[in-house]
């Protein structure tokens, strides 16, 4: 079954959660930001490129444009390469562990997969963010001496992030899968 | 709890046969190894796993059955394979199956001990997961889990979830020796290893790399033991030793190399990765060192240098000169003390004068030094670079003794007026609470003191514009030999070989893995690929750079500001305070 | 400290809470309110604002308001925290300047205090102590929000010098036109009054007090073979420690049988210890240091009688609790004290040594005379003077009078600054206010209301502590972690 | 507001400033007695004209002290007035001022203090020596600076000196030692100005006994004998005047002015403002320790 429903994040962008449901065992969340879009792109490029203008208009010395080219063409790439995540991936599967993927504007993936065996539990926290105090869905850790003790807390959707409405419908349906798990790791 | 299933990809096309694998019950999950094609003798399939079990401690068995679809599925089939759990008992029992579109597949799973549950419903909840038996083999799971412990069939206990998979795997290499051509009695698929002759080369540098390793063990050794002798001992020796960075740099080397020819071998992937990147690193220091050897001996450049350094000694001392004219007239329109001013531009100059006479008289030697110099190259750039170094070190000595003078003579007025500017205010420091406390001076002290601050006031500014010059100088030059040190660091502690290793072969260095989900039908088990997770470079860096052995200043930025504003002495010379702490 | 009073009193007042009816005691309990405590000065850090916060805040969940609090950042202790019966308290990464106060622009925290009064859908901001920066800032932007403002001021000060006629005029300002101020005694209603140039009539007299349960007296151990003068107190200037170093030697010579125990820490330490050596008492004289809060009543118990040298106090939590552990109070008659205890209970002496010698030496004879009572008979006495519950009843009092009234909106607010702080500071923080209100104004436009999350209450009345839902996201075991990035 | 409070039998009970009784009044209940322990200036005091005008006089004699400073290095600034005469007159005069010093009081304060004349000598010989000795460093100390750096310089530090001075007055920022500093250094610094190393070396000199010793001579005169003090005082304040009209007439009236409304207008402000003062004391001020604690620790 797919479901996919459009939410807001903090700051009021919208955005895109997909759920796939492969098994009953196997989900899948996927938020995705909307695409950087080109208007954005050249406003700033423009801005650049009229800044450099006027400096070469001072002084005369072309190198200032070409430097401002390379200037604004390095900093695309590096934005799309390194800063600007479409869409993030959260991948549970019951019995074998979590998956945490995201995607930068370039293609480029960088994924997280965590056992189930490490997963103490999945809640939602509030944390103080920049000027905000905002909600967020974590994995909490457990810490491999002693059991009931949390070792690390690892934010999901990092980048963009969802309101509470958003996570609620994650972290429930994260919670039927880990509740059954559960059930079935006590009875044997 | 969900039944997993780890299947070999190389095995998706292989015909029918039994799946032969190990068992895990802690996570309930079968890593199948290798199918064992039909025909075959119940026998010799058990002799086999016997082999294979106490060649590698696995406890290997027959999994269950896979039959491929494209035989013609006949209904004697489904009993056959019923039989054949009755022959290699096993609980439960897989019974794996392709249909003929390939992309169809299923998987039924039979406990024989719960016939009163025929199927509960957590028999039908089997995942497949495949897995790329070689890359799985030859990965490196990081963080390194806890050895597993050879004694015990069932070691992999302790590693947990995936790492046992892994370990599995990679613990059951020798069932993969046995090659599909040959006519053995059983019939296996699984990866082959390829490149059969290569493998012999390999296995002829490893039978000769040992006596080699321990022959140049023993030279190292000597040279060790040379360097550690009584005569280095000696004050200005080892004072120099520890000054001297082309020192530290031998020094470095030697310890590379004896950690590399060490005889014993490393038990752990990660000391014999170090191995591995210290011998790059040193095998690419020599071959740079040995081109720039080249570059230099060719058409006399040596020479040209030789001709080009003394008139660059003279250039850098005259312009110092004229620096020293200037500052003695106004600069800057600064108002300075003109006696004090006098006082130290003479004494400067005649230091100038004093190095100048030095040069010229070691004029004539400077191209032999140099071409010994140049010799030395042969060792590694590294070590050229901080000859290099130190050459500067030297050429700026003067430099070094005016920021000297400087700093003492500033450091000297700025505590002298801080300690009066106290007195000026009827404080005074107390040494016993660590604080400024008020006291009543004499009259005689106010007035004396007062007088001498005054003065000190005045005279300020003419040494602290010396010392500022001077300390820019001095920072120019440490800047440079800074800028060599860290070329010299960066080829002492860079990685190659893990780098390289992780640009050829990613799947070498796994961070993790990673699942995607293959098409799925309802009704039909759910199909996982797992792949590896190669390690990200900054990981790679940060867990295999060598430790590097550089005399750095040790000091922060804030720190060294601070020492720069009340002129105390910075690197490389520190005062005894700083020794001490 | 979070788990000093244990769960069970929730569910009996919910219970009476649910069929209160108009005519009951209780004027206007028909609504709970949404308090937001704001004070620099929260546990970890220790005294009695702290203790005081902590209090009222529970005893107010117990009657099913809800209750956060906000402070500052304590060490690493940042975000967001929960205490007993989910009392939800924010530590916002704010810079500390002087003794634990926030270094205050009066516009820096306009944005996260907006956030949060706003996500918590706060009615009613109640401000604490007129040192910490923070809860003026607090107030101020409330009022620019237009949410009603409650004070409570703990401290008494003075009009002499210049340092205290500047304190007094940002107090001015300040509290204005807060709704309404809350003293500790009426001492200090009287010094707020004047230093604020308030009308008495929006100023509550209610007192602090102490949880009779931790201060039970044990008359066994105590030595009755010597007497023991105990002494709690932070050993600087204005407690007075100066006359403690006169008292100590004076008693010492004419009294072989006395001891003195002295609780706390300080600067003025040394001269106490100065003392000690001078005249050989280390035997009789023990200087205990910093004191946890728990081990206070430890330490009273082991007295007789309990001496306060302090120069001001507005309500002196340290005689009640001495005298709720049965000791005989001996105290200065500064501040707020007189109002504190009845003449039988304490023996006030002005801030003398001459004095201060004299009434102990009066006490010392009632006590070996036997006319002192028992310990259990003062404790008796002195437990039904001042709870917790009391103090979150009369305060709950003024919390509905204050949600009856009206904010000022903006051009009257401008109006009562200009007219009631005088011409300069009046125009100044006139002109700040209206910065304040564009700044706010700026911020809705930035992030609007519609889009802050509400946050899920975890006390009042849909808190989901007071109704254990396990299965909301609050509940389970992420309760007591948080993390700030 | 308050009115939803059932204020029950307020008749016959009673209100009483006690907070440990449950009163039949609300909590923002303001009574009759709200504020009758209000006082006001308890401690203020009332001060005699003419006694004002009196201690007034420190302040004169200081400004005088500093105007004569600042008229000798005039004079010797443009060469009207020779180095020796300064320096005979300075030293006559000194020699003069130390037999008074010991002659007012017979000696009590010497013995007080326990200051043999062997001190004395030992630290004249100090100044003396060292001034001597570093008065050519001193000349050539400043040539580089600009003569109005020095001069403002100076002017600031004589300023300060003025402000620090010890006037009797037990405030924070009074400072003997740091007025007495920044008077040195100002005469240090007019003096490096001079045409030759003795002249500095006679102001600095100079500085001393106007700056350091003069003010210790008049405490004694004022404790001692009050009437010879004020004649010293306008003797002095006299002579200053003098002194300046030969320099500019402008400055003598000017400088006149502010000695006179300092010590005749400036009293007679403070009497007047006294009537408006209201100074609130109650039971909130922090009490202050009467009697002195130290006994028990020394």
């Amino acid at each position: 079954m797919e479901g996919e429903r459009s939410f807001s994040d903090v700051c009021g962008g919208r955005l895109v959660l997909q759920c796939r449901y492969y098994s009953p065992s196997c989900r899948e969340f996927c938020v995705s930001c909307p695409r950087l879009s080109l208007r954005s792109v050249t406003a700033v490029t423009c801005s650049v490129w009229l800044a450099a203008y006027g400096l070469f208009i001072l002084c005369e010395n072309s190198m200032i444009l070409s430097a401002a080219i390379f200037i604004t063409l390095l900093g695309l790439l590096g934005y799309l390469h390194f800063v600007k995540i479409d869409q993030e991936t959260l991948l549970i599967i019951d019995s074998v562990g979590i998956q945490m993927t995201s995607s930068y504007a370039s293609g480029k993936e960088s994924t997280n997969f965590i056992e189930m065996s490490k997963v103490k539990d999945v809640v939602i926290n509030e944390a103080i963010y920049m000027q905000k105090v905002i909600y967020y869905l974590c994995i909490l850790l457990k810490d491999p001496v002693e059991p009931h003790g949390i070792s690390q807390v690892v934010p999901v959707f990092q980048s963009a992030k969802p309101r509470l409405d958003c996570l609620i419908e994650v972290y429930r349906s994260c919670q039927e899968i880990l509740a059954h798990q559960q059930a079935a790791s006590a009875s044997p | 709890m969900v039944l997993k299933a780890f299947f070999p990809t190389c095995c998706a096309s292989a015909d029918s046969g039994l799946l032969v694998g190990r068992w895990v019950p802690e996570q309930n999950s079968a890593v199948v190894l290798a199918v064992l094609h039909f025909p075959f003798m119940p026998i010799h399939v058990k002799e086999l796993l016997a082999q294979v079990q106490q060649a590698s401690q696995v406890g290997v068995a027959v999994l269950g059955t896979w039959c491929h679809g494209w035989q013609e599925p006949n209904e004697s089939l489904g009993p056959f394979l019923e039989g054949l759990g009755a022959i290699f008992p096993h609980e439960p029992w897989l019974q794996l199956c392709r249909e003929r579109g390939g992309i169809l597949w299923s998987c039924k799973v039979t406990r024989l001990q719960a016939p009163a549950v025929p199927d509960t419903p957590r028999e039908d909840q089997v995942m497949l997961i495949f897995y790329d038996q070689r890359k799985v083999l030859l990965s490196q799971l990081h963080p390194p889990a806890v050895l597993p412990d050879h004694q015990a069939g069932d070691a992999t206990a302790s590693a947990s979830g995936l790492a046992a998979v892994f370990d599995t795997v990679a613990r059951s290499e020798v069932l993969f020796r046995s090659d599909c051509f040959d006519e053995g009695p059983v019939r296996l698929s699984h990866w082959q290893s390829e490149g059969v002759e290569a493998s012999i080369l390999v296995e002829l540098a490893k039978w000769a790399s040992g006596p080699v390793c321990l022959l140049l063990a023993g030279l190292l050794s000597l040279i060790s033991a040379a360097s550690t002798c009584r005569v280095f001992r000696m004050w200005p020796l080892s004072f120099l030793g520890s000054k001297l960075s082309t020192c530290e740099q031998l020094r470095c080397r030697l310890g590379h190399l004896t950690l590399v020819f060490s005889p014993q071998k490393a038990e752990s992937p990660t000391q014999l990765m170090r191995k591995a990147n210290t011998l790059v690193s040193v095998l690419l220091d020599v071959a740079l060192g040995l081109a720039l050897l080249s570059w230099l001996h060719g058409k006399n450049r040596i020479g040209q240098l030789a001709d080009a350094l003394i008139p660059v000694a003279d250039h850098v001392a005259e312009e110092l000169q004229h620096l020293l004219q200037w500052l003695m007239g106004v600069p800057a329109g600064l108002k300075m003390n003109r006696a004090l001013d006098q006082v130290l531009g003479r004494f400067f100059l005649y230091h100038i004068h004093l190095w100048i006479s030095y040069i010229h008289l070691m004029s004539p030697f400077i191209e032999h030094i140099l071409w010994h110099v140049g010799l030395s190259a042969c060792l590694g750039l590294t070590v050229a670079l901080s000859l290099l170094s130190d050459i500067i070190a030297l050429l700026t000595f003067h430099i070094y003794c005016f920021y000297v003078y400087g700093a003492r003579l500033y450091c000297l007025k700025i505590y002298g007026l801080s300690s009066l500017w106290r007195l000026f205010r009827g404080k005074k420091w107390n040494v016993l609470r660590q604080r400024v406390d008020s006291c009543s001076y004499d009259l005689d002290q106010l007035f004396i003191g007062t007088l001498l601050f005054t003065i000190l006031l005045f005279l300020l500014p003419t040494t602290a514009l010396y010392y500022l010059v001077f300390t820019l100088l001095r920072l120019l030059v440490v800047a440079v030999q800074g800028l060599l040190h860290l070329l010299v660091d960066l080829i002492n502690s860079l990685p190659l070989y893990s780098l390289g290793l992780r640009l050829c072969r990613p799947y070498r260095l796994a961070a993790g893995v990673k699942f995607c989900v293959l098409e799925h039908e309802t009704g039909r088990p759910l199909r996982l690929l797992m792949q590896i997770n190669p390690l990200p470079y900054s990981c790679v860096l940060h867990t295999y750079r060598l430790p590097s052995c550089g005399c750095h200043p040790k000091h922060s930025w804030g720190s060294l500001c601070r020492k720069l504003f009340f002129g105390e002495l910075i690197y490389p010379w520190r005062q005894r305070g700083d020794k001490q702490d | 400290m979070a788990c000093r009073r244990g769960g069970g009193h929730g569910q009996p007042t919910l219970a009476t809470l649910s069929r209160v009816s108009p005519g009951s005691l209780s004027t206007c309990r028909t609504h709970t309110h949404n308090i937001c405590m704001v004070s620099d000065f929260f546990y970890p850090n220790m005294g009695g604002v702290e203790s005081h916060i902590y209090q009222l805040s529970q005893c107010l969940i117990e009657r099913g308001h809800k209750v956060i609090i906000v402070t500052h950042a304590y060490g690493n202790r940042k975000g967001i925290r929960y205490l007993t019966k989910g009392l939800k308290v924010y530590y916002l990464p704010l810079k500390v300047m002087y003794n634990q106060s926030t270094a205050t622009t009066l516009f820096h925290s306009l944005p996260l205090l907006r956030y949060i009064f706003v996500r918590e859908r706060v009615t009613i901001i109640h401000s604490h102590s007129s040192f910490s920066a923070m809860a003026h800032d607090a107030l101020f932007h409330a009022k620019t929000m237009g949410i009603q403002t409650v004070f409570t001021d703990h401290s008494l000060f003075g009009f002499a010098d210049v340092s205290s006629v500047l304190t007094n005029k940002l107090l001015t300002v300040s509290l204005c036109d807060t709704n309404h101020i809350i003293c500790v005694s009426y001492t200090s209603k009287e010094n707020t009054v004047l230093r604020a140039a308030l009308n008495p009539e929006i100023v509550s007299v209610i007192p602090n007090a102490v949880d009779p349960t931790d201060f039970t007296p044990d008359p066994f151990r105590r030595h009755d073979s010597v007497i023991t003068i105990v002494v709690v107190s932070r050993l600087v200037y204005r407690k007075g420690t100066d006359l403690l170093s006169g008292i100590i030697p004076e008693l010492c010579q004419k009294y072989q049988n006395l001891n003195f125990i002295i609780g706390g820490e300080g600067p003025k330490r040394i001269i106490l210890e100065e003392v000690r050596e001078r005249y050989q008492l280390h035997d009789r004289v023990r200087l205990l240091g910093a004191l946890e809060h728990k081990d206070v009543r430890n330490v009273l118990v082991q007295g007789h009688i309990f001496l306060n040298t302090s120069l001001t106090e507005a309500f002196c939590m340290a005689i009640v609790e001495a005298a709720s552990c049965g000791l005989q109070v001996v105290s200065t008659r500064v501040g707020g004290i007189p109002e504190v205890l009845p003449e039988n209970l304490i023996i006030l002496c002005e801030p003398s040594v001459k004095s201060l010698c004299e009434g102990l030496e009066k006490a010392i004879f009632q006590l070996n005379s036997g006319t002192l009572l028992t310990p259990e008979n003062i404790h008796n006495i002195v437990k039904t003077f001042y709870t917790w519950r009391n103090v979150a009843e009369r305060t709950e009092k003024v919390y509905d009078w204050v949600s009856m009234e009206a904010v000022l909106p903006m051009d009257k607010r401008l109006d009562r600054l200009i007219s009631h702080c005088g011409p300069v500071t009046g125009y100044i923080f006139a002109l700040l206010a209206v910065f304040d209100f564009v700044f706010l104004v700026f911020l809705r436009w930035m992030t609007p209301d519609s889009i802050i999350d509400v946050a899920v209450d975890a006390t009042g009345p849909r808190g989901a502590w007071t109704h254990q839902c396990s299965h909301s996201e609050k509940g389970g075991e992420n309760n007591e972690m948080s993390k700030t990035r | 507001m308050m009115c939803t409070q059932p204020i029950t039998n307020t008749k016959e009970a009673k209100w009483q400033k006690v907070l440990y009784e449950r009163q039949p009044f609300p909590d923002n209940y303001v009574d009759r007695r709200f504020l009758e322990e209000l006082r006001k200036n308890i401690y203020a005091r009332k001060y005699q004209y003419w006694a004002v005008v009196f201690e007034s006089s420190v302040v004169v004699q200081q400004l005088c002290s500093v105007c004569v400073f600042v008229v000798i290095w005039w004079y010797m600034d443009e060469g009207l007035l020779a180095p020796h005469w300064l320096f005979g007159a300075g030293l006559a005069s000194s020699l003069l001022g130390y037999v008074l010093f010991d002659f007012i009081d017979r000696g009590e304060g010497r013995k007080k203090s326990g200051r043999t004349r062997w001190a004395d000598l030992k630290s004249a010989l100090v100044f003396i020596t060292f001034t001597y000795g570093f008065s050519p460093v001193l000349k050539t100390l400043t040539e580089s600076v600009s003569t109005d750096t020095i001069y403002a310089m100076s002017v600031f530090m004589l300023l300060g000196h003025l402000i620090f001075f010890d006037y009797g007055a037990n405030a924070a920022i009074v400072s003997s030692t740091l007025s007495l500093n920044m008077a040195i250094f100002a005469s240090v610094c007019l003096a490096s100005r001079l045409p030759r190393s003795l002249h500095a070396f006679i102001m600095v000199t100079f500085a001393i006994q106007i700056f350091a010793l003069w003010p210790m001579l008049q405490k004694k005169l004022k404790a001692c004998t009050p009437r010879s003090y004020v004649g010293v005082t306008l003797l002095f304040a006299f002579s200053a005047f003098g002194g300046l009209l030969s320099i500019s007439a402008v400055g003598a009236i000017l400088f006149a002015l502010l000695l006179i409304s300092i010590s005749c207008l400036c009293p007679f402000y403070l009497i007047r403002l006294q009537l408006f003062k209201e100074n609130i004391h109650g039971p909130w001020d922090e009490a202050e320790i009467k009697e002195d604690l130290s006994r028990f620790l020394s």
